[in-house]
């Protein structure tokens, strides 16, 4: 499978992969028609600012073990055993917030509107690739093959 | 080489799974006396008919089949041959193992109260078929009880509130979910829960149970004399480990349910087991991960349970979510820092630089690190921020695989 | 290496085997652009900042919300780009001041007579005059913002002139608009989107009758009018067998004395004794297009415009260039390692042009000669000591040799026959479609350099439209033959009979941007022949591949005329609904104008057709 | 399989990262289309602040011993076996948000609008890359293969 | 909630309380900041960009290098900084014009004589003098860029002129300076970051005397020189019992009128028929200090100076403030939902400080009777309609009774006895070590609210460093009881025996962040009673937490003074090392001044200490 591989020391928290997150994820194509103050728009990754004020680029790690799954009552979060995705399927989630919990490096939280849904990486299901990674300026996330 | 799982809850099917994951070729039988695999942790979103019953299969799609699984389903195993290495089921039928994984996790337990376990329409919210009765009584009834504020409980309100029925839930503490949250996040749920017409009665224990003719509930009475009218109860008040059919076959099981180790072995090699079978650690991912760890020294590769901290709970009610890691309640010297805006709670208790709890409602994001900061006692004495910024940019490490460690 | 395309392949080609790095590489390395910045939404302003707006932070530190960041980034680019306008003109009229004292020649004089008409100035001898009219125009633009400019009652069309006042977006004195405009935009001043964009339409006002007006009518007194004739353009212009020196800026005026100095007998002497026939200027951006356009009465000096400012990196590596004179932009940063690695000379006559490694010249009126014979002597002793060094490979089939130059408001309207009738007529019978003016720079972004100018273009002329062009774009579409005669031929029949008829190309070239205010001229006459507000034209703008701060400030005149202004690439206001809804929306009802952007190319050309239709129903037609 | 790798020395705080994660998981292609402050878009990765104010990217790392699929119970979170990605199946989450508690890293968070799904790193599924390593300015992300 | 740490305690547990949100907590909202931002590498002038310098990219596509783009970034805010400054002068004098031309009161007269001694104005009546006063200044700032301005010479210490005029920084026209830098700073214009930087100083020039100095002095004649005396701060000081309006903004001349009118015997009587005691000003911002500054003569209409323009926002929750009159910075666009919230009328006078949400009333000195009629009857309705309908909340142990205000050069000198000579004593002989000027903005990124001025002020006193404060770091350093006597009890052991002798706190209280310049006329006169160069004295500047484009300008006249100029965080212009090392390390050289980022508040004071002290040996002490 395709993990993000993530070179942190070249982040610049731009943050445009945040934004071509949402932007992949909402009605629109065209950045300039994305609402940027407006509460339906969420990233599904994240970045994380650490002591020494470098940033983190925070994204899903589509986990060999993924804590999210083992804890989902619901099934709404599961490994797909063949593209190697834990995928998020909003109908069966509970919203019982399970998952934020057992997601030992904070990737996830909830919608930012309703708080209902869980905003997960879906690695762009859908798109050809992932959109975040070509938009980050500096290549600090790519997209490579791993075991 | 012949795996059978016994159960289709979180440990057996994520065993099987991980088994499958293991060794492609293996045969896979899983015997569950459930018909359906569903999550008993939504059972309420089924009663109030948010979900249907597919809608509650946590498992991947297809799962059987993409897995090769081979599923004996709505069959009971009643004993088993540890010597012949073969299981004994309902109808008769007998499977023989190379490897036995117990994973028949829990059923309600209905405490000796006077007709309790007697009369008609009280149910245990355990199994899909509690909660379908549940769901069907509902549309005949009025009032229902529920006794027992922890998750189940509350889980089962939440449910039967949904349906339009007037629900009262009996507690012994003075508070919902006392386990879990403090005085402040209670109230905001109680609060809530009877904007929409919940009742409560704290401090309280069920002395018997008033029926009519029928044998149906009419009343719950309480010590102390107070008394619930209802028309069906709910019983939440824990759970026993299903360990009768080990009975006189030589596994070990205590007074809490099948004994196990960190590598979710018992004292027969052949035999292992997992999740709430055990009695311990009573919590969805460790049935997981005692399932896959049991799974991987099955196969022979070495795997150790490592993390059985299990306080650590989230909820989700009327939108409202809520997450409590360790002791939310201050001890004798722990420092407690609360911060309040705009509907969001959050409380994180202290000592000598390690977090002991945390205690987060409204909003959860990024919070998976206090979780790890809690269970490893991790000293965060060093780190010049504010407590409730703490992130895990803190502790930003990567191995060689690209994978984080602390 | 990976570089953007171009719509002019033989420059495309070039530039592949340049050994030198150009921009043409460069946006390939910054492709990846922040969606902040292009949204308008980042805010620098303050040691609180550098503020973003997202879902999680819709407010800056101050509590600056997306409108007012995104308002107070566009009004200030749009200040600057006004002032570049504006420090044109300031220096235009200086110089025709100095003309006038000193009593030089007047290359011009139907134009100065014709401006005193204007102004209202009748008294005193020609040169008095020209001093009286380069002093009205600095009055104004010295006055303070609570006295409103003179001159701009007198240069706009009366009904515009109403609305505006209406409006109270009339400008006072120019320089202080732009200068509260600079303060409005600063941290905890003025967070209101509706009032920036309002100043932001003022601005446009001066910008348009000042900055780009009166510069052209004022180089008409001192350079000679503008002249309708053929004119080679491209590489091949440049002679290697002369000492060439290319230009670039926007202040014609102030080469007045140089061009002239150049083709003296001595000055011929000197270079041939250095082994070279003389000095020429080549032509290159808008000043290089200044002097196209006024080719006729600079035959010899100048041997024609290479190209449009990102042509310029390319050019210098034909080696062919010996000094590069610069008053103004667009002077690329880019050619600073190539003027080192070609040993060009680099000269700035004006220091908001200075480059790091150019010799700074300041002009002046009174030193205008001692710096014409400090060019000069500059100018041999590179050639002298460069061409030993240097390898000359100019691609002599880059360019075309008939391209048609000199078009003005006035040399087309005298050309019809000194009226807009046959024009009109051409309209009204359907003939001529309408009119676009496809102007202003080039950039990289939009499909490439200058390939939105030239598709659109192309799609225009196909459905009979008439095609204005001014600036950047202009060295564009002449660079690739739309300029010349043959590119009839290219048009859809209707507008091919009438090129052929005239004898002209389907897409007319007025020369530098400057010279976008001329063909708001055309437009404003063609509407006072008919009765008509400038919103009524079947006419429309576009700027497909705008650039820079002064293409926003043209930008907002066009606005303010009530005309509809296409664009090519959103400018940096995306993040606000507010300013996009009030600029490609509600304009419509306050000023007429409207901001259209659309990045497809057809469709671009369907939605100015269309308004286009809509209009000539809208008048019967 | 191949990780987002960080090297949180370089990351600048731009926040690229995030922005490219919120248009790879919004409706657009194009930048100017993305609502950015809707709370609809939510990047999947953060960039964290450390005490000492550098800023460290936190991504989720697609863990082989994922906490937030051990916590799943509705089978939400799994890990692929084959692609080694941590998915999330939005369908399956029943929003009780243990995935959050769960990862020890603190990656995850709920959506921004409805607080319901989970922001989980999904690799960017369905593009060739992850968005975000492409963003960044200074290389502080890059995809590579890890065992 | 999360939010930034204040070093006003009081204030901190005032804001955890408030229901609406301040920018203490949006600072932790924006608390990610872009590098490139930070490093002023990022460029947004063009369509080709926005552009960013990274190792893969470290050229913008037109080919500006990092030096060029942070030098382009850093020239244009100062010029916006400096107009913000110019504007307030240019203000300033129409309204000394007005007062002159009307005939009306001249409050400070001998301010007015040692004007016109300054500018060699000797004809006239006072009234007569003080418009020619006015039209110096005016046409001064109103000259073209090649004129130099003739006050400069005047106002200048004779040294310092000297320098400049060798390093060719005198300025033109000062508004002429500001539109030409901006026109600079635009695309494919100017690259050379050198130049760019001597620009800078060129503008810090006119910023200092004309937008400082200039403003304090002609506020001196219309106003009333400030006096020494002891005035109380804080939130305490409003009184709920009067219509209280919030004035925001840097132009005191602008409410002369208002705050006479305020007070006359009608109006008293129109608040009591409303119900209140009567209508009083209370201050925040610079405006509020310049009013606390002259206070002497607003005893009765001026309540005090309740906080710095971050306390804004929380000093409107209190519910006592019925009208917001803002004509300048700092007027956060964060306080327009407080006061929807709390129905707090908005005024507006000056449309560059407009906030969406106010009633904009331009002023003009011939509307200015008008205009206060109409702000007391908003003030009046706007108390009637409100005080039912909000909860009044005032801390009334927040702020200090004793706050010693009203330091200028004149009443310092006047209060040591009309001589410099007590301190040049007290500074010989080591009693006092040196002086150092803690100044300009409050911000919220540098450790917090006031924090590191606060923190970095209590270190120096400790090290008998006496210090001079203006600008919204007064407001701090007052309303933590810095500027009271009894803070002498945290000094070292010899400054606090100079502050009991003479019964003043060891931080002495200027006023506005306009009286910068005031303390840069008491460097100047040290340096000349001592025969020395400003370079020379045991001084220095710090401006610990600037936080806008004026600051950057304020400080550019302060490196042009020579100063040292301390910073606690760095200006954006870290990403060119030619940038920083000119501004920190070759300017020693070139004007004698250097500028210091250092973000650790005890080294911060350790550098200044050592330059004290290395001074002091330099001179003998
Ligand atoms: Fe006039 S600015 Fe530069 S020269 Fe050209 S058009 Ni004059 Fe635009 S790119
Ligand atoms: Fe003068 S700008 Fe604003 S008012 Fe204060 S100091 Ni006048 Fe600075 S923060
Ligand atoms: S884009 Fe890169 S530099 Fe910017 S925040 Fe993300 S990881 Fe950091
Ligand atoms: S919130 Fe997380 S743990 Fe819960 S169901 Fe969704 S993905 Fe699973
Ligand atoms: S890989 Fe895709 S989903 Fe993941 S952070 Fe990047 S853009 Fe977002
Ligand atoms: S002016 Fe406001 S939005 Fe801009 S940087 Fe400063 S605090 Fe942020
Ligand atoms: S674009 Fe990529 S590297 Fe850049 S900030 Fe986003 S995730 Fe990080
Ligand atoms: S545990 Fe965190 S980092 Fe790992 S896959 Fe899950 S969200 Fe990503
Ligand atoms: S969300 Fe967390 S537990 Fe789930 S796969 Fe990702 S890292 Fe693992
Ligand atoms: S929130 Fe959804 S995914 Fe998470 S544990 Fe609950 S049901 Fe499962
Ligand atoms: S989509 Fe998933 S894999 Fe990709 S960056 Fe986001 S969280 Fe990571
Ligand atoms: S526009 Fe702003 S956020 Fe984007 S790179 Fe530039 S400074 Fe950073
Ligand atoms: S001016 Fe140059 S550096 Fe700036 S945005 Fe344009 S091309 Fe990029």
């Amino acid at each position: 499978m395709k993990r993000i591989r993530i070179d942190r020391d070249i982040c610049v928290g731009c943050m445009s992969c945040s934004v071509a997150c949402m932007l992949s994820h909402s009605e629109t194509e065209n950045i300039h028609q994305l609402d940027i103050d407006n509460l339906d728009n969420g990233s599904r990754n994240h970045i994380g600012v650490a002591a020494d004020g470098k940033y983190v680029p925070i994204f899903c790690r589509h986990c060999d073990r993924p804590e999210c799954t083992y804890t989902c009552m619901a099934g709404a979060m599961t490994k797909n055993l063949e593209t190697g995705r834990v995928e998020y399927n909003s109908e069966k989630c509970a919203s019982c917030f399970m998952c934020i919990m057992a997601c030992p490096y904070g990737v996830l939280k909830a919608d930012n509107r309703n708080h209902k849904t869980i905003l997960k990486c879906d690695l762009c299901a859908g798109r050809d690739e992932p959109a975040c990674i070509n938009n980050c300026p500096t290549g600090a996330i790519t997209f490579e093959e791993v075991e | 080489m012949r795996y059978v799982v016994l159960g289709a809850s979180a440990a057996g099917i994520n065993g099987a799974k991980e088994i499958r994951k293991i060794d492609r070729e293996a045969e896979i039988i899983l015997i569950s006396r459930d018909e359906h695999v569903y999550s008993r942790c939504i059972l309420h979103h089924y009663i109030s008919d948010h979900r249907n019953v597919s809608e509650l299969d946590f498992s991947d799609e297809n799962f059987f089949e993409r897995y090769n699984i081979q599923w004996k389903r709505g069959r009971d195993v009643v004993g088993v041959d540890s010597e012949r290495r073969e299981v004994h089921l309902d109808n008769g039928e007998s499977v023989s193992y190379y490897k036995l994984l117990i994973a028949t996790g829990a059923s309600s337990f209905i405490p000796p109260v006077e007709n309790l376990r007697s009369a008609k329409r009280v149910y245990g919210l355990r199994n899909l078929e509690d909660a379908e009765r549940i769901r069907e009584d509902a549309k005949d009834i009025k009032r229902a009880c529920v006794i027992g504020a922890g998750l189940v409980g509350v889980d089962a309100v939440t449910g039967l509130m949904e349906l339009g029925v007037e629900v009262n839930l009996v507690e012994m503490s003075d508070r919902i979910l006392p386990l879990q949250l403090d005085k402040k996040a209670s109230s905001r749920y109680e609060e809530m829960f009877r904007k929409r017409g919940v009742e409560f009665s704290f401090s309280s224990r069920a002395e018997r149970l008033e029926v009519d003719a029928d044998n149906n509930p009419v009343a719950l009475h309480l010590e102390g004399g107070e008394k619930v009218p209802c028309d069906m109860v709910v019983v939440a008040t824990g759970v026993r480990s299903n360990i009768s059919f080990l009975e006189g076959t030589g596994v070990s099981t205590d007074r809490l349910g099948l004994v196990i180790d960190d590598r979710g072995r018992t004292n027969d090699p052949h035999i292992f087991g997992a999740g709430d079978v055990t009695g311990r650690n009573p919590i969805w991912p460790n049935a997981v991960k005692e399932a896959v760890v049991a799974a991987n020294n099955m196969l022979g590769s070495e795997m150790v349970m490592d993390d059985f901290f299990s306080s650590k709970n989230t909820m989700n009610f009327m939108d409202l979510p809520t997450m409590s890691i360790g002791s939310v309640l201050p001890e004798e010297g722990d420092i407690v820092e609360v911060d309040e805006f705009q509907g969001i709670y959050k409380k994180i208790i202290h000592k000598e630089g390690r977090i002991k709890g945390a205690l987060l409602q409204g909003d959860l994001s990024y919070s998976g690190v206090l979780t790890h900061l809690i269970k490893n006692r991790t000293d965060i004495s060093k780190i010049n921020k504010n407590i409730f910024e703490i992130d895990y940019s803190d502790f930003f490490r990567l191995k060689k695989n690209g994978e984080y460690s602390y | 290496m990976p570089m953007c395309q171009s719509a002019d392949k033989k420059l495309e080609n070039f530039i592949k085997e340049c050994s030198c790095e150009t921009s043409f590489k460069r946006v390939v390395d910054q492709k990846v652009k922040c969606g902040f910045g292009l949204q308008g939404v980042c805010c620098r302003l303050c040691s609180n900042g550098p503020c973003r707006i997202t879902p999680k932070s819709p407010k800056g530190v101050c509590g600056a919300d997306a409108h007012t960041i995104v308002a107070r980034n566009f009004l200030r680019n749009i200040a600057a780009g006004s002032a570049c306008y504006l420090h044109v003109i300031e220096t235009t009229a200086n110089n025709l001041k100095s003309l006038g004292e000193k009593r030089e020649k007047i290359k011009g004089e139907n134009a100065l007579e014709e401006l005193c008409e204007i102004f209202g100035i009748h008294e005193g001898d020609k040169h008095e005059k020209a001093v009286k009219v380069a002093d009205a125009v600095l009055a104004d633009l010295y006055k303070p913002r609570n006295q409103k400019m003179e001159l701009v009652e007198k240069m706009a069309y009366a009904p515009r002139y109403k609305k505006w006042e209406e409006l109270g977006i009339l400008p006072g004195g120019a320089k202080s608009e732009v200068f509260d405009a600079l303060v409005k935009t600063s941290t905890n001043l003025n967070s209101d989107p509706v009032d920036m964009l309002m100043h932001s339409l003022n601005l446009g006002i001066s910008t348009g009758l000042y900055g780009l007006t009166l510069t052209n009518l004022l180089n008409d007194v001192m350079l000679g009018e503008p002249v309708i004739r053929k004119a080679p353009v491209g590489f091949k212009v440049v002679n290697e067998e002369y000492i060439n020196i290319m230009i670039t800026g926007h202040q014609h005026s102030v080469f007045s004395h140089l061009q002239d100095r150049l083709i003296d007998a001595d000055v011929t002497e000197m270079a041939k004794a250095a082994g070279a026939k003389g000095i020429r200027l080549v032509g290159c951006t808008c000043v290089g297009q200044d002097l196209q356009l006024r080719g006729e009465h600079y035959q010899e000096v100048f041997v024609g415009h290479a190209g449009n400012n990102f042509i310029s990196e390319a050019f210098l590596q034909t080696g062919a260039v010996d000094v590069i004179l610069s008053e103004f932009n667009c002077t690329l940063p880019g050619i600073e390692p190539i003027a080192e690695e070609f040993k060009v000379k680099q000269i700035c006559l004006d220091d908001v042009a200075k480059k790091s490694n150019a010799e700074f010249m300041k002009y002046s009126t009174d030193d205008k000669e001692s710096i014409s014979e400090a060019i000069i002597k500059e100018a041999i002793s590179a050639y002298s000591e460069r061409r030993g060094e240097i390898s000359i490979n100019i691609p002599k089939d880059h360019g075309h040799d008939d391209v048609i130059t000199g078009v003005s408001e006035k040399s087309l309207k005298a050309f019809l026959g000194n009226t807009w009738q046959p024009l009109i007529d051409l309209i009204a019978s359907g003939k001529i479609k309408g009119v676009v003016g496809v102007v202003g720079c080039s950039n990289l972004t939009a499909k490439g350099h200058d390939i939105f100018t030239v598709e659109l273009t192309k799609e225009l002329i196909k459905r009979d439209i008439l095609v204005l062009s001014a600036g950047c774009s202009s060295g564009g579409l002449e660079n690739v033959g739309l300029m010349s005669p043959g590119a009839a031929s290219l048009a859809g029949d209707n507008l091919r009979a009438v090129c052929e008829n005239l004898g002209i190309p389907p897409v007319l070239n007025f020369g530098p941007c400057l010279a976008i205010g001329r063909l708001e001229i055309v437009a404003t006459e063609l509407a006072e022949a008919l009765g008509i507000d400038i919103p009524q034209l079947p006419l429309a703008l576009s700027a497909p591949q705008w650039l820079e701060e002064q293409a926003l400030a043209d930008g907002a005149f066009g606005l303010a005329l009530g005309l509809p202004l296409h664009l090519g690439l959103p400018p940096f206001v995306t993040g606000s609904e507010i300013v996009v809804d009030v600029l490609t929306n509600s304009l419509k009802e306050i000023t007429g104008g409207q901001l259209i952007v659309e990045e497809d190319i057809l469709k671009s050309a369907d939605i100015m057709e269309d308004i286009i239709l809509d209009r000539r129903r809208a008048l019967g037609l």
